[in-house]
């Protein structure tokens, strides 16, 4: 038993405990990169994704900063731009909006405007999204501000061993990624996670579930609701392709294409408002790639259009297992 | 620069009065009156953190500390101005006139908490840092547009010194001159942050020179320094005086929120020659002869009742309403909307 | 002649100052409208959209501010829960950034988190779109991340008449709203305007040209390229319904959905780039309310999803009538 | 507050020495450096303004009258040091070292108008206001955390203090103490917005002290000031004692760009007391003896020939790529922009 369990090969993690574990490990590796934002150093974050990192590591690369979002990316562009690697932490996502000049004007177009001269390879680690019972503004799944932002990558994993991975991709990456981490999931399950470093490509989706019938196309937290909803049709009969998409841009057109090219019909599941949502992307990506196999317009179930509510509304604003099943069954019905 | 701010102070920790030219105002009235308020917003404040133990409301952010800060500033306002609070400042809101039962409501996740009782101009609590500044500011130019003297008085922590919105709000009340009191509460540290680390600034109050406005340094555990310091600065900006930044220093006795282990970031030691600012009152009571022991009783009974039927109010109150969610989006529900509420509403029955 | 041109009934103006026209009847008729921006004082705004506003009506009702778009923005919620209608200009819309997380998480929410207590009546102008050889970031198109943002309207007018009745629509209206001006079309051309006081339905598009076998989607300076593709499809015998959005948030949905059931083919046309824009949003309405209809897939011709170059290359970036016409013809041709 | 914060002149308007103890600094080699770095950039300022009058290049900002500003800072930089300009500082980074025909094309629309030479530490000039504040602090950061001696210099005006950007930049350099100079080219203006329209506040140095970051206020048309002003504070940042502010008083005498009127906003009589700083040091040089009309005679035709030389190689470079708008986006093309740009390339070769 020992020995088959070989202690230093892999770790049962929750995702906050990857991610800590990702950290680490860069950290380790790469001496350019750094640690910056609010609550991160002693206190270890709000939800200890720092945790024990600047007792290891130390004030100089695990930094407190002040209270001060635009402050934290504008000088993170500066240290960016001339050798670091700055890894830095919205405390919520909702806290990113102060930031978003910062990350519009020059996070995303420093390439661009210097034809590659100078460069911006840092990493915003941003916990989004509802379920944990927060106080407003805490709960906001802002993706769909980042995707219509060429020139940053958009990643959001669904569990600890995508996590880790593609969290050690999104620090080695040369182009900024907005690193989007769901609360709800950061430590609603363990996983086995390898304990070496290793990567999850960018830019690539994962199936978890093969089926023919239709496609559940969801990310984050919301990939255990499609996992959910998918076993609940597969009892009656419909066979689900569950896909995470992982990388929210670039999206992974070709596994989404193919998969309802397969299946003929498509369920997008996410937690942000419909209106404006990545979720229209991948209408669009499915009208572009597999109109002729449509065999029912494509369904979306997504939080409704207004602010995420107060929590006592929380779970009213979110989709969930029934509402997906519900429109998993309309597709297949129609 | 710490020399041209110092900290003011009307009594001293032990309760005797060093600032006699305040003397004839420290009447028996005003220290009840003050006592009342900070005995009843710690009751309140207390019974919150149990209530979130026993899983009864969400997480709380507790203001035990700061309560001369709170009761000292918002007893200080006129009926008709207004009030931009933080997360933390229900303690001020209640003594301005918030309703219990809402604030403990907002605490469990109810939209209800934000709305003040008709009349009251309380904003709903800021929680984007700083945000609220220039809505102060915006506020208190309206009330100069329309010619009043009402003012607008805005609550905020070190740690907000550091954001954006504090600078252009205190850059536009300067520039117009509007009747806003800046009133920061410099508890030492924002989450794990001290203040030494938000800012190389011995003082938050030299912060005001950036915008030629008037600042003081006050004692923040200090109620009648508090109080009066906070007068004078709202009366000023009712006289066309414009505005003014007050520091009040003060401490957060206990947890930045029910969610935080303040030993993992501050030393044990920090904080414990503090005197908590409710004994302070009591002490300066007792050596001027103010303290009765049956009125303070009767206070203390009132404020646990107050309290407790709050609680239950709270707890009595009726579920939340899922049209909620949709019908405060905009004046009149959209098109889309209105059907997105119609199929959820469906979609329930359904389910139920 | 003399009399049936009723020389004070109507005016031929340019938008900028059909939008002047509109923001002096405002200011005459309603005491508690402000306005507010940089520059708009006794320079007029760098456009001239208030040019004569401040001789006329002074100092305390057309404010020069401090060079501070959050603070701006943020002063006029202050103001506007007071009992005051502030009318703010952002410079250019790539400088409303800094004002976003105001915008998100006050403007848009006030109503909601105070259950309809305190409410936002205000209206921001932004100058928006590339074509007029401006530097870096002046030439953005950023409607997507706002008809995101439930609790603000956006709205954008193609045509100088419109803009007029259209920004006194938003002065009036009880939520705020984002008045997009496309800045190529402010002097593009004069209209016959009425010179008294009018308004255009907010969430109304209107039709420009009725046409059976595809329909066009646009709004702001592509409505001129789509109306000039629609000719040159004409001419090719393809018959065009040629529909101008005006309202973005909330779309009006009926008037979309009703042309492309009657032509079963679209083409939307906007500036934005293309992932993340709002045409991924008219795809989706498409396929919720017209999917029996459709005879091809939907097309969008859009910004490339590359930051707006500089003006160089700007021409490149933005679709043209040439673009439009291959995609109806590929629409057409499917 | 004024007077906590003189202006520092080191000569007079008339060109007379005021502060002596720069005497022997004041070297002829100096003096001709200076004014040929002035002469220079006047020359490129003039010229870009006739070439957008002809619609040769786009709308122009020009800097007239702040060239002893923008070339006394630049010329104390270092070479390995970091610049971050505004949109109007091309005066300051032509000095530094930034290529003219490039600088040209920047103003024609062309994005390789950014790229700066090899090795040159020049960032594209930042044009949304105030946001290139924080990213001087940060490469700076880079600097001390890398341990070197080079800092980092950035541009701002006085407008841009407004900015929440400004705040968090300065407050993160007082914090971090990083070696940033921050320099400050109060012009008047911001556009049509007049300094006292921008701020309450009498001075932009005085600001400094909301960070304890030291501050200084010079006479930003006197080019010995600014020089040897930045100097110290650069000295300073290199020997770890963190960063200063610097508000260089000037003045802009033309538009804030090529579409603008300043007549409609700035009374006629302002500035005309203001002594042109190429007349200045002129006036210098000419009283200490260092002027000689031929050589400078021999700058000024090297200036113009310099300059028609960048306007040729400007108008004769390459027609702008369009493979350049998707290329730099990312490090690698991801597969929907290949995409795109093969199809549209596609239908570029269709249509011509
Ligand atoms: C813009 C923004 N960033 C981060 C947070 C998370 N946050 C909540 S409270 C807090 C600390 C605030 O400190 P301070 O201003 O001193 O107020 P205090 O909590 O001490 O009353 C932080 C960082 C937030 N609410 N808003
Ligand atoms: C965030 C932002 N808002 C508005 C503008 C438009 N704008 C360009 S220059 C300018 C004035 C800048 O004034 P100042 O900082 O004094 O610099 P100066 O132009 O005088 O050199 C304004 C408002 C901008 N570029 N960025
Ligand atoms: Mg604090
Ligand atoms: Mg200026």
């Amino acid at each position: 038993m020992v020995q088959t369990q070989t202690a230093s090969a892999t770790k049962q993690l929750t995702m906050v405990q990857a991610i800590n574990d990702a950290l680490k490990l860069k950290l380790e590796q790469d001496e350019t990169t750094l640690l910056l934002g609010e609550d991160i150093g002693k206190n270890g974050g709000v939800f200890r994704a720092t945790g024990g990192l600047y007792d290891t590591f130390g004030a100089d690369r695990v930094i407190d900063t002040p209270l001060s979002e635009s402050g934290i990316v504008g000088t993170a562009v500066g240290l960016a731009v001339n050798g670091f690697k700055p890894i830095v932490e919205m405390q919520f996502m909702g806290f990113i909006y102060p930031a978003y000049d910062q990350i519009m004007t020059h996070v995303s177009r420093m390439r661009m405007k210097s034809m590659g001269r100078f460069t911006v390879p840092m990493v915003i680690r941003a916990p989004y999204g509802a379920g944990i019972r927060a106080p407003e503004v805490h709960s906001d799944s802002a993706e769909a501000l980042f995707t219509h932002m060429p020139g940053i990558k958009v990643v959001c994993p669904a569990s600890p061993r995508q996590a880790k991975g593609l969290l050690m991709a999104a620090i080695e990456d040369p182009d900024p990624v907005l690193f989007m981490e769901p609360m709800r999931s950061y430590r609603a399950q363990r996983e086995t996670v390898p304990t070496d470093a290793y990567t999850c490509e960018i830019g690539k989706g994962r199936r978890l579930h093969e089926g023919s019938d239709i496609s559940l196309i969801a990310w984050g937290a919301m990939v255990a609701i499609a996992e959910a909803a998918a076993r609940k049709a597969e009892a009656k009969g419909i066979s689900c392709d569950v896909i995470d998409v992982q990388t929210l841009y670039p999206l992974d057109r070709d596994l989404i294409a193919e998969s309802v090219q397969k299946t003929g019909r498509a369920v997008i599941v996410h937690e942000a408002q419909g209106t404006g949502g990545l979720g229209n992307d991948i209408v669009s990506l499915i009208n572009d790639e597999a109109f002729l196999y449509l065999r029912a317009p494509i369904e979306r179930v997504t939080g409704f259009d207004v602010p995420v509510p107060f929590f006592a509304l929380e779970d009213q604003y979110m989709p969930n297992t029934a509402r997906v099943l519900k429109q998993i069954e309309r597709a297949v019905n129609f | 620069m710490n020399n041209q701010f110092p900290i003011t102070k009307i009594i001293d920790d032990d309760g005797t009065l060093l600032d006699t030219s305040y003397e004839e105002q420290l009447t028996e009235a005003l220290s009840y009156h003050l006592y009342h308020h900070m005995y009843r917003i710690r009751t309140f404040d207390r019974k919150a953190i149990s209530l979130q133990r026993q899983g009864r409301i969400g997480t709380y952010p507790p203001f035990e500390g700061q309560e001369a800060a709170q009761v000292g500033s918002a007893y200080a306002l006129g009926e008709d101005d207004w009030v931009f609070p933080t997360y933390r400042d229900h303690g001020a809101t209640l003594t301005f006139g918030a309703d219990m039962t809402r604030m403990f409501m907002y605490w469990n996740g109810r939209v209800e908490g934000c709305v003040p009782p008709e009349g009251k101009r309380i904003f709903p609590a800021a929680v984007p840092i700083a945000t609220q500044i220039p809505h102060a500011v915006g506020a208190a130019w309206a009330e100069k547009k329309k010619g009043t003297d009402n003012i607008a008085l805005v609550y905020f922590g070190d740690g907000a010194t550091s954001e954006g919105d504090f600078h252009e709000g205190l850059n536009f009340a300067g520039v117009f001159q509007t009747p806003t009191v800046f009133f920061n509460q410099n508890n030492g540290y924002a989450i794990s942050v001290p203040f030494e680390k938000q800012t190389n600034s011995a003082t938050i109050a030299q912060k005001a020179i950036a915008y030629d406005i008037p600042s003081v340094r006050i004692d923040g555990n200090d109620c009648f320094a508090v109080y009066f310091t906070t007068k004078e600065a709202i009366d000023a900006a009712r006289k066309g005086k414009g505005p003014t930044l007050i520091e009040a220093v003060t401490w957060r006795t206990g947890a930045h929120t029910t969610a935080d282990d303040p030993s993992k970031y501050r030393p044990e030691h920090l904080g414990t020659d503090t005197v908590d600012p409710l004994e302070r009152l009591e002490r300066f009571m007792k050596t001027y002869g103010h303290w009765n022991d049956e009125k303070i009783a009767e206070i203390e009974q009132t404020c646990q009742a107050e309290v407790e039927t709050a609680v239950e109010q709270m707890e009595n109150a009726s579920q939340p309403n899922v049209d909620d969610m949709f019908n405060h989006v905009f004046a009149e529900l959209p098109d889309h909307l209105a059907n997105q509420k119609l199929a959820y509403e469906a979609f329930l029955k359904e389910e139920s």
